[in-house]
């Protein structure tokens, strides 16, 4: 956090100085180590061990909160009996291993069917995938499920977890994490003594957990950590997602991803989806709790929003104007499908993939292929010239001559020359003022997508086709600026939402309660409504943090309906009352019969603590008075997910796609459900038990550094912090260093699968080689901010061309935080020569495509 | 810089008759140095912003002069980054400045060696003509089985997470109308 | 006390800086060691009567501080703003010092020659000068007594650093350095005057000579191990350079000096070119003392675990 | 005006009314405490940024994660970066952590592999000064470098002509001449911190300490920042960190104390830091005396040298 968020770490420093204890654990001992209380090592890609280790110590030594757990958490609901847990082989009930797919159904609860939408990987796509759930809670047929609040019934979650974490211990931490019992144990009284009532821990991950074949179970690990202790909706707990742009929590809330609308609302499928209600049914059934029952709402204002008047209960509100997904279209699919030479057209804008995604001599391929390419960019990185001085140039495997792409490259407005709305971390909006003009060429986004609707619309204006008609009915009237700007402010009060009808016609809505299913309203996500409530733009508040309260609600403004804690009710007890006057945040007030506090209630403002519906009612009405978590279909937290995940309802451990270490749990060595591209521009690494993994023996992990950002467009450009950091290192311990003849500030070469990059080298005992299962495991740390062009004040090869594709099966995120990988010291061989020596080390290590790729691990012995 | 207008003599004499005597302070200021004031104090206006690398959000002032930023500094009002800023958010000034930036439209033909120049609005709407010509040609009405696809998987879009939810918001907009499904995103990486 | 076999640094690197200063710099100071010594001489010629020892100190001593503006202002990161150094007047600064030591002694240096230049006019244009070389005498003696200034204020110069072997070798380095102008400008007198008139010349440059070479040996043994760098690399081949030229100078002055003016013009020579490089030696063991940490550290710490004074002995 | 005593030379304890200032307000300073510094160079850029100083070189040291390497002309505030095989004892006063089992704990690193191996990573950013009896400023010959009536010392470009006398008299190597052509800002002006003398006369914070995210650079009142200090060290020797030091708070050191001065975790040389650091100026008069007695014995020498016989 100290590295890649430094001003927010300042809270930590403060929270530190009033006497919280910080607690580091990484790979690497990094800036955040160094003023953390304790550092603990461990090896990249084992983390769900180590997490599945402290919830079996939680439970066993009975620290949990159980008062919280049975309230507040679904431990007390029963689960199917057809369950069963991860067996010897390493899967769930309900596993096919021919398409690596999970029926889900064994894995509801008691009572609750399995719906028809959910679970089933739609394969009529080209890349097949599954459920696409985004953000969204997961749909249940009902609320209504069983529960034994003794928590004893063995079919009860608490039962399951309890079960299926009692194999994860202290001596499996040692053994595949590296983390020696004093290191545990230390781990294990700092949380348990800092949680319940007067005390609470909070976890802080980032792209640590998150790039991983595994990904999301490491969160949902620690998901189930923070409920068991009560650390979730109180100040001072949460787990914290350090998301690592300016917007990128925007650009998830208003997605541009494939699979996502605004608000978390799925993009419509193909043979699922022919019509609103198929839509509606499979994300929420009516008689489910919480406030995805009135998605229809939200869906029905966005068509509005987008197609205005066009947009008619009769058409299905232009439902069908959208397009359908079949499979998974994300930006790796898309590399395959370029590289395959299907896509013809590619925009980057602001992304620069050539250094910044996995594999990039990969997406450097891919981008050959292309008929066209439009990079919209404040500098001239690398995605923008690889046809003249990409690494492919120089080994001769492209030919700038050869290469048909057609370029065009136009300069971006700096974030000073627009104005606009970021979303950080914490969910809040904050409102840019435009400082001054951008220079030259250089456009905004709102502007060039702006003038592209236009002339895209110009030029079908008089199409009769019908595929153009979502084109031409999209409402693209936005008032402009003088310099031909769209006003930020109305695409804004869009997205917030109106009345278009009754009394209030033309108003802003101020809270998505307000919308309405029958055209009455509109507004482009669902979530944002009220950014732009009493028609005052919310976002752009800025009362001084020095007149507020510590929550400083007056400064922008937080999604939803500026809360700026989640599911905050969850920091009173059952009955109302704060579980301690240390960590009062939000409670009820008898008196007023409202809910009150410190933040916005999150949660129905007027329900007591009391309140318990009559059975069979659904959406919002449906939620008790204790149902704190108002998007879960069951107002509970999960503990266990009944649905709603490809790979299993509880996390467990497989070794990353590559690693040079055992699975010690299950046959299974890695995912069985984590998707693949087996293809020669991206061959992967051998693991055990698969031979040659000896040729690729240390495990490479890849990540920031304070002074860069990403691939480097916004900070390799810049004299000031290419100057701090100018050269792409390697970091190794000095038992690595010994044992491959690495000397400080020499050179070494790290080889993979795909290719070999050459890299200065630093010895530090930051890294530290660990113990793993009896044998000493080198990791080798490398930041990933240069790469191979002309243009940037400081350049290099780049760590993710070292890297290979392997995908989490939920959110299609790559793994690379950990990989295998070689070093050797000195520079690597230039030219073609460079092929050659990555084509002998796959011969050593025998690598064909299907290496690493073989979805089940066979029984031993028979490979 | 307050009371500055004392005389700007030879600065041996100010050492003989004031109380500089060694030379070190008042006798041997110059008047450059006795009107020093700050850029901040001279700008235009000063216009309050959002840091733009990572997602914590830090406030940002940004002081302008003759429609120039000459000066981007944390915001002191704001209770997430109180006045701080990192590295990165203590660069933006170059970022926005940065000689380096390129702010003309390049382009670069099939098969050329070489950029070649190209005016804004000659790009856009080449770049318009481009994605109408390969949506028609990759446009997949329905799947082999008759369901509704009515897209193209011919044309596919990156963005970084640095873009305005505005921006983000036409942008999934207008590609989604347009049947462009393979829109992502830094979010996804 | 034995200084410790290690030490610690931030990964080697100097905590102190070397000056900026490149050849000019002790090429500065000799050209003021001699030209202030030089107008000793002359001003002693003059009283005693040796015209030739008094033309070629008084030109030597104008033509060294010439040169030395020369190397002064082109050391200089901005030349132009040279005349700044005239803006204060700084006991604290030996280099503010010394430019009012020059410039009150370069226009008595400079009137002394001007009329020893006279007497080389046509015998007609004579009378011009005449006025000047009335006032020469008077000029002469005053830029002896500020003489004594210019050749010995720039040891101060060196010594009032953070340079390790420059600072601690201000007990004896105005001795140094005086003695030193006094073996130069008794070489050049030796160069220039005949061996009749040049007696005092080399006198002058044997004591200076003995002197210097005592006072180095004593500088030596009481720096402790910032003597270090005196001895090595180039700041060690100056200095033996330095001490066998103006040894065997000296000795050459002595033995056979009155005798042959062949000899006189060597030894005169040699003992210059000692001058010069116990200056350039002085300076270049200066440079190497601050690019090593252990000369900073060593001492401080030293002085630190000797307890007791901050500050140690002068 | 006559040489006294050394205390004459070096001037008061005041530095600004010892240089002519009537009435000064309060001196003003930085404190440095390393123990908070997050190494994310954060001060660097922010000087570098306002003080429009150039790019300063692209090379990788190979010294942790500085490739600064130390302050310079065109560099005036520098991050050190520290890796040490020593305990780190970073626990502060538990507040509200006192009762429970699991405070008290050092800090440490838990790695069966290697051991129990205690290991820290100091990082320490560096600034000038801005001493009390300040060498730069007492050597100057031109008045180019000045001490400001709120106590620091800066340059003034306009005025300085480059002489260079002052980089080897600061005892801590921070003063340095730009070199470059003409094209480069200030070449041949020797450049250092200027404590922000144009933002903190205007009442604002100097760059470096407004950036700083975790309070690792504070700004304000020197006597002020003393107090603080001097109650951060017994916070954290009180707490185990045995290590804890103040540097060149003390007013009786020999420079008379510096108008920035740091808490360190370890001794001074480990950071760069000379660890008795001197004015040069202290031992001035001694010099000026020894120099006189040179100068005359030089005089007399050369009158000896016409004395005697004739020849």
């Amino acid at each position: 956090m100290a590295e890649c968020h430094p001003v927010g770490f300042q809270w930590v420093m403060e929270a530190k100085a009033r006497g919280a204890r910080v607690i580091h654990i990484d790979p690497r001992f990094t800036r955040t180590s160094a003023v953390a209380d304790m550092h603990v090592p461990l090896r990249a890609g084992s983390d769900i061990v180590l997490l599945g280790a402290l919830i079996n110590h939680i439970i066993s030594t009975q620290k949990y909160f159980r008062e919280y757990v049975v309230s507040y958490t679904n431990a007390a609901t029963l689960v199917n009996e057809d369950f069963k847990d991860v067996d010897d082989v390493g899967v769930f009930s309900g596993f096919d291993a021919q398409s690596g797919t999970y029926d889900t159904s064994t894995w509801q609860y008691l009572g609750v069917e399995e719906t028809a939408a959910a679970g089933n990987r739609s394969a009529a796509g080209k890349h097949p995938t599954g459920q696409e759930l985004g953000g969204r809670g997961s749909k249940l047929e009902h609320g209504r499920v069983q529960r034994d609040e003794t928590l004893q019934d063995p079919r009860c979650v608490f039962q399951i977890l309890r079960r299926h974490y009692a194999r994860y211990t202290a001596e499996l931490v040692e053994q595949v994490c590296g983390v020696g019992p004093e290191g545990f144990a230390k781990i294990c009284d700092a949380i348990t003594a800092n949680s319940g009532r007067e005390r609470t821990t909070a976890w802080v991950y980032s792209v640590g957990w998150t790039q991983h074949s595994v990904g999301v179970q490491y969160i949902r690990g620690a998901c189930i950590i923070q409920l068991l202790l009560g650390n979730i909706g109180r100040p001072g707990g949460g787990i914290m997602a350090l998301r690592g742009h300016a917007s990128i929590q925007g650009s998830t809330d208003i997605p541009t991803l494939f699979n996502l609308l605004p608000g978390y609302l799925p993009m419509p499928k193909a043979g699922e989806h022919e019509d609103l209600s198929s839509y509606f049914e499979s994300i929420y059934s009516p008689d489910q709790k919480g406030f995805w029952t009135s998605a229809e709402a939200y869906t029905v204002s966005l068509l509005k929003a987008w197609f205005g008047d066009m947009a008619t209960a009769h058409n299905d509100y232009g439902f069908h104007w959208l397009p359908r997904v079949n499979g998974d279209h994300s930006t790796y699919s898309t590399l395959m499908d370029m590289l395959d030479g299907t896509v013809e057209g590619y925009f980057l804008l602001g992304q620069n993939p050539a250094v910044g995604s996995s594999n990039g001599k990969a997406q450097r391929l891919g981008m050959a292929q292309l008929k066209w390419l439009v990079v919209r960019d404040l500098n001239m990185i690398e995605s923008a010239t690889f046809w003249k001085d990409g690494p492919e140039i120089a080994t001769g495997e492209l030919r700038t001559e050869d290469i048909g792409t057609e370029v065009f490259f136009l300069p971006a407005a700096a974030h000073t020359e627009k104005k606009g709305t970021f979303t950080n971390t914490q969910r809040m909006l904050q409102w840019r003022h435009k400082a001054v003009d951008p220079p030259g060429d250089a456009r905004s986004e709102l502007h060039f997508f702006h003038q592209l609707g236009v002339e895209l619309r110009r030029k079908l204006a008089g199409s009769p086709l019908e595929r153009d008609a979502g084109l031409r009915n999209l409402t693209w009237d936005y008032p402009l600026e003088t310099d031909g700007e769209p006003d930020g402010e109305a695409v804004l009060q869009e997205i917030n939402g109106r009345h278009r009808s009754g009394a209030k016609a033309g108003q802003m809505l101020s809270s998505f309660v307000d919308m309405k299913a029958d055209g009455s309203t509109d507004g482009g996500c669902w979530i944002y409504t009220g950014v732009y409530a009493d028609g005052v733009n919310q976002a752009a508040r800025r009362r001084p943090g020095q007149e507020q309260s510590w929550v400083a609600p007056e400064w922008g403004w937080a999604w939803p309906l500026n809360r700026r804690m989640l599911y905050n009710r969850a920091s009173a007890d059952p009955d109302g009352k704060p579980w301690s006057e240390r960590k009062r945040y939000v409670w009820w007030d008898e008196a007023q019969q409202r809910w009150t506090g410190e933040d916005v209630p999150d949660f129905p403002v007027d329900k007591p603590p009391s309140f318990r519906p009559a059975p069979g009612t659904g959406g919002p009405g449906g939620l008790a008075g204790d149902d704190p978590f108002i998007m879960q279909a069951d107002g509970k937290g999960w503990l266990y997910a009944p649905s709603g995940l490809l790979d299993g309802p509880l996390p467990t451990h497989y070794e990353p796609a590559e690693s040079p270490v055992r699975n010690p749990l299950y046959r299974q060595q890695s995912n069985p459900t984590r998707e693949s591209f087996p293809r020669q521009e991206n061959l992967t690494n051998p693991s055990p038990p698969e031979p040659g993994s000896e040729v690729f023996p240390f495990v490479v992990t890849t990540y920031r550094l304070t002074e860069h950002h990403t691939a480097g467009g916004m900070s390799r450009f810049l004299p000031y912090l290419s100057e701090l950091q100018p050269e792409f290192f390697c970091e190794v311990s000095p038992e690595l260093a010994r044992e491959r003849n690495l000397v400080n500030g020499g050179w070494a070469t790290i080889v993979s699968a795909r290719t070999a990059v050459e890299a200065r080298v630093l010895v530090t005992e930051r890294l530290a080689p660990l113990r793993i299962d009896g044998r000493v495991i080198h990791q080798v740390g490398l930041p990933y901010h240069w790469g191979v062009g002309g243009s940037a004040v400081v350049s290099g090869d780049s760590a993710n061309d070292l890297l290979g594709i392997a995908l989490d099966p939920n959110v299609h995120i790559q793994e690379s935080k950990a990989a295998t990988c070689d070093i050797r010291p000195g520079r690597r061989p230039t030219g073609p020569a460079l092929l050659r020596f990555v084509e002998e080390h796959r011969r050593r290590a025998g690598i064909t495509v299907t290496t690493g790729n073989i979805r089940m691990t066979p029984p031993e012995g028979s490979l | 810089m307050g009371a500055r207008n004392r005389r700007r003599s030879w600065p041996v004499l100010g050492q003989l008759t004031g109380a500089d005597r060694l030379g070190r302070g008042a006798a041997v200021e110059s008047a450059r140095t006795a009107s020093l004031s700050p850029r901040t104090a001279t700008a235009d206006r000063v216009v309050q912003s959002v840091c733009p690398y990572c997602a914590v959000g830090c406030g940002q002032r940004v002081y302008v002069k003759n429609e120039k930023v000459v000066q981007i500094e944390g915001d002191p009002d704001s209770p997430i980054s109180r006045g701080r800023l990192c590295p990165k958010g203590s660069a933006s000034e170059q970022l926005v400045n940065n000689p380096n930036r390129v702010t003309s439209v390049r382009y670069r033909r099939p098969y050329a060696t070489d950029w070649e120049d190209l005016p804004l609005d000659r790009a856009v709407d080449m770049i318009s003509d481009r994605l109408l010509d390969t949506r028609a040609r990759t446009w997949q009405e329905a799947d082999k089985d008759g369901n509704k696809l009515r897209r193209t998987m011919g044309i596919a879009s990156l963005g970084g997470a640095t873009l305005d939810n505005e921006e983000n918001y036409l942008i999934k907009k207008l590609f989604t109308a347009a049947g462009v499904v393979q829109v992502e995103n830094q979010a996804r990486i | 006390m034995v200084p410790r076999a290690t030490f610690t640094s931030y990964y080697g690197r100097p905590v102190v800086k070397p000056s900026p200063w490149e050849a000019d710099i002790p090429a500065y100071f000799f050209l003021g060691g001699l030209a202030g010594a030089s107008s000793m001489l002359a001003a002693g010629a003059g009283v005693t009567g040796r015209p030739s020892l008094r033309r070629t100190a008084r030109l030597g001593a104008l033509a060294a501080i010439s040169a030395s503006y020369v190397a002064l202002i082109h050391d200089l990161g901005r030349p132009e703003r040279f005349m700044n150094m005239l803006r204060v007047a700084k006991p604290t600064s030996p280099m503010s010092v010394g430019t009012w030591i020059l410039t009150a002694y370069s226009p008595l240096a400079g009137a002394a020659a001007a009329a020893e230049m006279t007497t080389l006019l046509p015998q007609r244009l004579l009378g011009v000068g005449r006025p000047l070389r009335a006032v020469s005498g008077p000029a002469g003696v005053g830029a002896a007594v500020l003489g004594a200034g210019v050749a010995s204020y720039t040891a101060v110069l060196l010594s009032d650093t953070a340079t390790p072997s420059w600072h601690e070798a201000r007990r004896e380095l105005p001795f140094v350095f005086a003695a030193s102008a006094a073996a130069a400008a008794g070489g050049l007198g030796m160069i220039g005057a005949p061996a009749d008139q040049a007696g005092p010349a080399r006198r002058l440059a044997a004591g200076g000579a003995l002197v210097e070479l005592l006072m180095e040996r004593r500088m030596e043994a009481s720096m402790g191990i910032t003597a270090e760098p005196l001895h090595a690399g180039r700041a060690g081949r100056l200095l033996r350079a330095s001490k066998a030229l103006t040894g065997a100078g000296a000795i050459g002055a002595v033995v056979l000096g009155g005798r042959s003016r062949v000899v006189a013009v060597m030894c005169g020579a040699a003992l210059l070119a000692g001058s010069a490089a116990t200056r350039f030696g002085i300076f270049e063991a200066g440079q190497e003392s601050a690019r090593d940490p252990r000369y900073t550290v060593v001492p401080q710490r030293q002085r630190l675990e000797g307890g007791g004074a901050r500050v140690g002995r002068f | 005006m006559s040489v006294r005593a050394s205390g004459g030379l070096l001037g008061p304890l005041n530095p600004a009314r010892g240089a002519g200032w009537q009435d000064p307000p309060p001196r003003k300073g930085f404190f440095t405490d390393t123990s908070l510094c997050i190494g994310c160079k954060a001060c660097e850029v922010a000087c570098k940024e306002w003080n429009r100083i150039p790019e300063d070189g692209l090379a990788m040291l190979g010294t942790s994660y500085d490739n600064t390497g130390g302050l310079g002309a065109s560099t005036w505030r520098h991050v050190a970066f520290i890796e040490q095989r020593k305990p780190m004892r970073m626990l502060p006063v538990a507040n509200g952590m006192g009762d429970s089992p699991a405070s008290g704990a050092a800090s440490d690193v838990i790695n069966p592999a290697r051991g129990a191996a205690d290991f820290r990573w100091l990082m320490s950013s560096d600034v000038c000064k801005h001493c009390t009896h300040a060498a730069c400023l007492d050597v100057c010959p031109t008045g180019a470098l000045m001490r400001t009536e709120l106590g620091t010392v800066v340059v003034q470009e306009d005025i300085c002509n480059g002489c260079g006398y002052c980089v080897p008299a600061c005892p801590f190597g921070v003063i340095e001449r730009r070199e470059g052509d003409r094209t480069v800002h200030n070449a041949g002006v020797a450049q250092k911190c200027t404590l922000c003398y144009d933002r903190i006369g205007e009442g604002m914070t100097p760059a470096c300490a407004q950036a700083c995210p975790t309070e690792s650079i504070q700004f304000g009142d020197l006597e002020e920042l003393r107090e603080r200090a001097r109650e951060r060290v017994g916070t954290l020797r009180a707490a185990g960190v045995s290590d804890a030091r103040l540097y060149l708070d003390d007013q009786k050191d020999g420079i008379g104390g510096g108008g920035a001065f740091f808490l360190l975790l370890d001794e001074p040389e480990v950071y760069g830091l000379p660890p008795d650091p001197v004015v040069s100026t202290r031992e001035l008069p001694a010099m000026w005396r020894t120099a006189a007695v040179a100068g005359l014995g030089l005089l007399a020498g050369a009158a000896a040298a016409f004395a005697g016989r004739r020849r």
